[in-house]
């Protein structure tokens, strides 16, 4: 219990999503391991001004280090470096919080991630790739990802590039929205590359809104996620591939991280003295693109309950 | 029939007040006791914090639910002013001294545009103030473009994260807002009349009040503090982002519910609604200290405001009870 | 003079209610203002008050010739109005109610409570009643609040002070306290202006008396000089039998008993009957409960007991719809707030309560439901004679009949109109008496409550009088002998 | 705006096009048939397909059901804020049932009796109670969202076990071939103009319902009229479930998941879309035709944006001034009406 090994917080900022889970899973396990307790907080709403919160009530509630996904890069800023002096030792996982004094940050490297979808992308159209982007504008890790994504694609494709990028705000049914407008506005499109999580459905269902769900000028959806649904679409042929990251280990990796800097060894870490020693430099979980019939597949396909 | 009456209203709200502050230390104590780590300065301080920014919202809504109006647009607001205290410095490079001025401004501007419609098109306030919160939702994501806007200067940061004697600057913003406020509304002539608007128009025109004027000052004052409020929570997450205070204007809302103000209008105190305030915070806070599932959070907050909806309505009924007895008295007796 | 008004005119949307009516108040005289429902003595008022302005006429105060156009105004000039429904704020407490935009402050500006208290307690004592300044206006009984009001006008330390049926919904002590106060105002040399329905109290309090009918003047008289009958023969003028159709005297089956109908603070023990071919008058002071026994009889509030027989059938009714379905409709008093659909068309608002009657499977005929209405158009000469026109838009008399012709749609066997002809002007009035008479011989048990003393005595062949919540008198007047002062008597002491 | 149309068809021709100029069908039938003139000439291409309609319509079916639900409400001087989080609570029952391996009519009536139950709970303490609709579904609000989300644990919920059929219905269409184009009609979109065109002649039409506007327009007189006020209300607030559990499973049907973040903020576009429709929250009106042609053209509006590559972000301030925009409009003509 809480005296033995310490108690641990998670923060998100979209409480509850089966991407988190799997991290909190992850973190859970890793706790178990040393006999550490965990808990997991965060909005349901993606209001990264609640994560603020979040975090301090953890501070104040005096647990033993928290690893937080950044909503809202900046909003986050002045939270964690509040936690960090208050000597709990903090990191951001899957989202950063760069400007932040943040521990280190564990997570997919969004480049390399990007890079691979693109690449991918070429080696399914090579030049004649038409890409159309569902984003949300604004957060850091989405503007890195595509930048990998466009540079590798044309790096291996050169006449392939992005047509159009929509703002799905995150939001299925706004995904669905804005894409099926998006392959109205751009007929030429047909690879719509998920920049994250939430708009796959909407993408896949926009495909279908068209009618280029399927048949000889079908929109190949490459989504970024691991949920099931997907996962079972790719099965069904309906998503070309999908972008899994590797929300589980991120949660391990924070929780070890944590754990080592709460409790320091003989030698202090190098870039935060007072606490034990971690990485100085971000940790990458990557990524693996998932097809149809990878083994990793049926691996994700049942989901932790927390 | 002519005994002084012992007022009875008067007590409903006592009752209610007395009641909720009870629930209130309950649970404070409650997790002291079970939890820990609850009475300490440092929770005390984020606890609050978790709900100064609604709190002080809640203060404006207070006055307009008293007139007998509601404004949903205050969470959109307070981002909008976030944002726009944010761009106006950090991009337009304005001095803070003149950057604030600006934004609180715009703020009652958009306050009076509120008022004025609400005079004017003769709907319910809850519209125009709907219209006005999605049109300024969308404001702030597009202007934005969902990126959030920071890099404040430490002078600004201090409106939000400084301390004076260890009690955040919002905090104490929120206090001598509702102290100033709860005397003004307590006892100031042009306050009182939102009581006698909210109670009977008709009687408040009889009696020779501008109630065109109040109205559109009440919901200048309402947007007014929704822009302080945005201000300080930009200097106090360092940054201003479209997609913070979300649903705040509901949470508000209910404080002043759960506060015993009637939705109706005519009636609640600012001391009221500090309660309610307090409370929304504390029984927050309960979740997180208890660590259990706060997925639980929205369902218990529904509840809360059903039943104290419900508390005072039984109260008030009992009233009306009361007073209904004193002629069955009479009707028996003249038999 | 204190105030002299010559040859005040008003109408409201071509419907004139004051025809050239002359008036005047001295000071340290208390002036009886009086005349049946809708005599115009509540517009002379509101004219005189700056509440509304007049079409024509003149009017001075204190010898300076003044045009009001706001409540302002008047106030200003020291002229302040008890009105006929109150105008004060429940959750304030008293004293506020009474120094409203007029609040005693301190040097910080804000308000002096406690001078307040004081002074109001001032005038309290003044009036030698005893209400504590401090509590809540809505914790008051009706009666207190009517005295809050005399003392929010006696605040404005005004000269003079129009009483609209102040003692409409006061108790006997209540009312002995306004005596009071009024006689210690005159004594201070002020002009007050009473009026009431209730003659009795006239006599005892006023100075002089004023008579208005159909918005006419009638005359001035000292009151040494008249006797309660000149009085009623000014205000009712034409000789009954002409204005009230003749009734045709017999009396058939009872339709429609009611035994030991009480309701809680407000009616006990109700019993009476209704026969066919007779027309039943409830008649009674403004608040002596009738309306709350009514209501309570459809169903429409709660009851502690009562049961009730339609032609020998027990009925059990738990509300207005089992009302209907045993055939008592109830006609509300207020028609506005209760009454009409004030937004929906004629047609609409005819068929209110049957809509299910003509539809098939449930589903609503357009032809059936404007059949019905023009037939009531007709019937009842709705003018003007669209089926279309909204309620909104009609004038009161019409409203009136729109809302007689929603509850004739029912075909019920007893129909309760309450106060059928309040605010109607003459002619409307006098063919929804013919109508109601009508159906009367038709067989229907008929109810009229009203305040108007010759319309009960008019139409009633049966006279149930109320006093504070209990049937004080059960008068026979078939032959339409029944005397005002029988039925006064009995609604007063 | 009186939402009864029974004598106008008498009326005399004059008054009669009078009344059509007064109707706000009328006008938002002018400014819909506008923003499609304006639409198809500036993408011609695009726009003006039968695909790009179909998107439009089976895109907004959620938002009309929505907006009906929250129309019937207003109807009788009621409000259901709580649309939005019942329709989540509602696909993560069903979700959840069929994961379990339910089959698909258990699930499905499964969700009909929680949706049924949150709009009773809205009813009864509405009209029994007599608590502000607004206190009473803001409650609500929080409540439903609060059960989905403690249900799934916030994650979606997905049924792979579940008939092909249930998962693919609302999407699948049917194709009809008109002077030799082919048009495909997504069951989502007829199923919901099937249940609107219906409602819309229930409405106007059928008794029980009609008294919906009798009780909002005058409580009390509807009550003396021998009207059961107090379970009309409480049926309104359950026909307003009917809507939300049908888009319910049409969401569920057509994602293939149960998500508690389903309709967040919905209630506050469905309350806009009903007021633009002619809902008044002074009760009385309301017209599921003008309703129709309000969620239509906050539609155009939202495709338009994007055909037309104007920035999506301005879509939600366009959403919002159109409503006070319809407030205005509304408040000068009847005005005018008054003199
Ligand atoms: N605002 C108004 N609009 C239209 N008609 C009105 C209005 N106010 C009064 N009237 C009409 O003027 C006439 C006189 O009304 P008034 O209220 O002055 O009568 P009253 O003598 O006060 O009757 P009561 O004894 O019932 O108070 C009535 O026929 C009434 O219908
Ligand atoms: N004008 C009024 N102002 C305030 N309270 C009233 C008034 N009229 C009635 N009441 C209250 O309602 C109770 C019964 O009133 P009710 O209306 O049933 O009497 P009524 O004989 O029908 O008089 P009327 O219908 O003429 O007002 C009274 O005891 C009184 O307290
Ligand atoms: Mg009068
Ligand atoms: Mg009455």
């Amino acid at each position: 219990d809480e005296e033995s090994a310490g108690h641990y917080g998670m923060v998100v900022f979209l409480r509850g999503s089966e991407f988190f889970n799997w991290s909190y899973a992850g973190f859970q396990d890793a706790a178990a391991t040393v006999g550490a307790t965990t808990e997991l907080q965060g909005p349901a709403d993606w209001d990264a001004s609640a994560e603020a919160r979040a975090v301090d009530q953890l501070v104040a509630k005096g647990v033993d280090g928290i690893a937080v996904t950044a909503g809202d890069a900046e909003t986050l800023v002045s939270s964690i470096n509040a936690a960090m002096a208050a000597g709990v030792p903090t990191l951001t996982f899957d989202s950063d919080s760069p400007n932040s004094n943040r521990l280190l940050f564990v997570g997919t490297n969004n480049y390399n991630a990007g890079c691979a979808a693109g690449r991918a992308v070429a080696e399914m159209h090579g030049d004649n790739a038409r890409v159309g982007v569902s984003l949300i504008p604004g957060l850091d890790s989405i503007n890195a990802r595509l930048a990998g994504f466009t540079e590798c694609m044309q790096e291996m494709a050169p006449g392939a590039q992005i047509v159009a990028e929509v703002n799905d705000e995150g939001d299925l049914q706004r995904a669905e929205t804005v894409n099926t407008a998006m392959l109205q506005a751009n007929p030429e499109i047909n690879v719509i590359f998920c920049s994250h999580g939430n708009p796959a459905t909407g993408a896949l269902a926009a495909t279908r809104n068209v009618g280029r769900f399927d048949g000889p000028n079908k929109v190949d959806v490459m989504a970024w996620s691991i949920d099931v649904p997907i996962l079972q679409g790719i099965e069904f042929d309906e998503y070309t591939a999908t972008v899994a990251q590797n929300p589980y280990m991120m949660g391990v990796m924070s929780f070890f991280m944590l754990y080592s800097a709460a409790n320091p060894t003989q030698f202090d870490s190098l870039s935060n003295p007072g606490f034990g020693h971690v990485p100085t430099a971000d940790v990458d979980t990557g990524v693996a693109i998932l097809r149809k019939g990878d083994p990793a597949i049926q691996a994700f396909l049942s989901p932790p309950q927390i | 029939m002519f005994k002084r009456p012992n007022s009875k209203n008067v007590s409903v709200s006592t009752i209610q007040y007395l009641g909720l502050s009870t629930i209130i230390l309950a649970i404070l104590f409650g997790c002291q006791i079970v939890f820990g780590n609850v009475l300490t300065e440092a929770n005390m301080r984020v606890m609050a914090m978790n709900m100064v920014f609604e709190g002080i919202m809640a203060l404006g809504m207070t006055y307009v639910i008293i007139m007998g109006g509601i404004d949903l647009s205050v969470a959109s607001v307070f981002a909008f002013a976030e944002i726009l205290v944010a761009k106006l410095m950090v991009q337009a490079g304005l001095p803070m001294g003149l950057a604030i001025p600006v934004t609180l401004l715009v703020c009652a501007t958009i306050g009076a545009a509120n008022g004025a419609m609400v005079v004017a098109f003769r709907v319910h306030p809850l519209i125009i103030t709907l219209g006005m919160l999605l049109t300024l939702r969308g404001v702030n994501l597009a202007i934005t473009d969902g990126r959030s806007v920071s890099g404040f200067s430490d002078s600004f940061i201090w409106l939000g994260q400084g301390r004076i004697f260890g009690v955040p600057f919002p905090i104490l913003f929120f206090v001598a807002a509702a102290v100033v406020l709860g005397v003004l509304l307590a006892h100031q002539r042009y306050f009182r009349q939102l009581y006698f608007i909210g109670g009977s128009e008709r009687a408040a025109r009889f009696s020779g009040v501008n109630v065109e004027r109040v109205k559109i000052s009440t919901y200048v004052l309402s947007s007014f503090l929704a822009g302080c409020a945005g201000i300080m929570a930009a200097a106090a997450f360092g940054a201003a982002h479209w997609g913070h205070g979300n649903l705040a204007e509901l949470r508000a809302i209910a404080a002043v519910a759960i506060g015993g103000a009637d939705i109706m209008g005519g009636s609640g105190t600012i001391f009221g609604t500090v309660l309610g305030v307090i409370f929304l915070a504390v029984v927050h806070n309960a979740f997180v200290v208890s660590a259990v599932n706060p997925f639980w959070y929205d369902v218990v907050n529904g509840v809360m405001l059903l039943l104290a909806v419900l508390v005072s309505r039984l109260i008030a009924q009992s009233n009306t009870k009361k007073l209904l007895s004193i002629k069955q008295s009479k009707l028996e007796s003249s038999f | 003079m204190l105030l002299k008004a010559t040859n005040i005119t008003k109408a409201f949307h071509g419907n004139v209610v004051l025809h050239g009516v002359d008036f005047d108040v001295r000071p340290g005289e208390v002036h009886a203002l009086i005349g049946e429902n809708g005599a115009g003595k509540s517009t002379l008022v509101n004219i005189l008050s700056g509440n509304l302005v007049a079409d024509a006429g003149e009017v001075s105060f204190d010898g300076k010739r003044v045009a009001f156009t706001h409540p302002l105004d008047a106030m200003q000039a020291g002229i302040s109005v008890v009105h006929q429904e109150l105008s004060l704020v429940p959750n304030a407490t008293v004293a506020e109610n009474i120094y409203l935009r007029r609040e005693i402050r301190t040097a910080s500006g804000l308000n002096d409570w406690s001078a307040m208290f004081e002074a109001a307690s001032g005038i309290f004592d003044r009036m030698g009643v005893d209400i504590d300044p401090r509590a809540l206006v809505g914790s008051l009984s009706i009666g207190m609040q009517q005295l809050v009001e005399v003392a929010k006008a006696i605040a404005l330390n005004a000269r003079l002070i129009f009483m609209d049926e102040p003692t409409s919904s006061l108790s006997e002590k209540e009312i002995r306290e306004l005596f009071a106060v009024v006689r210690e105002l005159r004594q201070q040399g002020m002009g007050v202006v009473f009026i009431s329905h209730k003659l009795s109290e006239l006599f005892e309090i006023s100075d002089r008396i004023t008579v208005l009918r159909d918005g006419r003047l009638v005359g001035t008289r000292d009151i040494s000089d008249v006797s309660t009958d000149d009085v009623i023969a000014m205000m009712v003028g034409r000789s009954l039998d002409e204005l009230y159709p003749v009734r045709s005297g017999h009396r058939g089956e009872r339709v429609l008993k009611c035994t030991g109908l009480s309701r809680f603070g407000a009616v006990r023990d109700v019993t009476f009957e209704v026969h066919a071919g007779e027309i039943l008058g409830v008649a009674g002071l403004i608040g002596s409960g009738r309306t709350e026994a009514m209501r309570a009889l459809v169903g429409a509030d709660p009851r502690l007991s009562g049961q009730f027989e339609i032609d020998g059938r027990t009925v059990e009714i738990s509300s207005p719809a089992d009302a209907l379905d045993a055939g008592i409709v109830y006609v509300s008093e207020d028609r506005k707030q209760s009454g009409l659909f004030l937004s929906f068309d004629v047609a609409q608002n005819v068929s209110a309560s049957v809509l299910g009657a003509e539809a098939t499977f449930g589903f609503l005929g357009k032809k059936p439901i404007l059949r019905r209405a023009l037939d009531f158009i007709d019937r009842m000469d709705i003018r003007p004679r669209s089926a279309a026109s909204r309620a909104i838009d009609l004038s009161g008399g019409n409203q009136q009949k729109v809302l007689l012709s929603k509850a004739l749609a029912t075909e019920p066997r007893v129909l309760i109109v309450d106060e059928p002809t309040r605010g109607v002007d003459i002619g409307a009035k006098a063919l929804i008496h013919r109508r109601l008479r009508e159906l009367a011989e038709a067989g229907i048990g008929v109810v009229i409550v009203s305040s108007e003393m010759p319309e009960v005595l008019g139409m009633a062949d049966r006279v149930i009088v109320f006093r504070d919540g209990l049937v004080t008198a059960n008068l026979d007047n078939h032959d339409g002998s029944l005397s005002a002062e029988r039925v006064l008597k009995a609604a007063v002491q | 705006m009186n939402a009864d149309a029974s004598v106008r068809h008498m009326a005399r021709a004059p008054e009669w096009t009078q009344r059509i100029g007064r109707s706000r069908e009328f006008w938002l039938l002018l400014i819909n048939a506008g923003a499609i003139i304006l639409l198809s000439a500036l993408r011609p291409d695009t726009f003006f397909s039968w695909l790009n309609f179909k998107a439009v319509l089976g895109l907004m079916s959620y938002d009309l059901l929505l907006a009906l639900a929250m129309t019937t409400v207003l109807i009788v001087r009621g409000l259901d804020l709580s649309v939005g989080s019942v329709l989540a609570l509602t696909s993560v029952v069903i979700a959840l049932l069929l994961q379990q391996g339910f089959p698909v009519f258990p699930s499905v009536a499964g969700g009909f009796v929680v949706a049924m139950l949150c709009g009773a709970l809205n009813g009864v303490f509405v009209a029994k109670l007599g608590i502000l609709p607004f206190l009473v579904t803001l409650a609500m609000l929080s409540a439903a969202r609060g059960v989905a989300t403690v249900l799934t644990t916030g994650q979606y919920i997905s049924f792979p076990a579940a008939p092909y059929w249930f998962s693919t219905f609302a999407r699948s269409e049917i194709g009809i071939t008109v002077a030799g184009g082919y048009y495909g009609i997504p069951y989502l979109l007829l199923i919901t103009l099937t249940v609107t065109v219906l409602y819309g002649i229930l409405l106007s039409r059928w008794v029980p319902l009609r008294q919906l506007f009798f009780v909002g327009e005058n409580p009390e007189a509807a009550k003396l009229a021998g009207l059961r006020v107090d379970r009309l209300i409480i049926s309104a607030y359950l026909i307003s479930a009917a809507f939300v559990f049908l888009a319910a499973v049409l969401m569920t049907s057509a994602n293939r998941i149960g998500y508690a973040n389903y309709g967040i903020t919905a209630e506050l576009r469905a309350l806009a879309a009903a007021v633009i429709g002619g809902a008044s929250l002074f009760g009385g009106s309301g017209s599921v035709l003008g309703t129709f042609l309000a969620v239509l053209l906050l539609a155009f509006i939202g495709n338009g944006f994007v055909l037309l590559g104007g920035d999506p972000n301005w879509q939600q301030a366009t959403f919002g001034a159109v409503l006070i925009l319809a407030v205005a409009l509304d408040a000068i003509r009847t005005r005018r009406e008054r003199g």
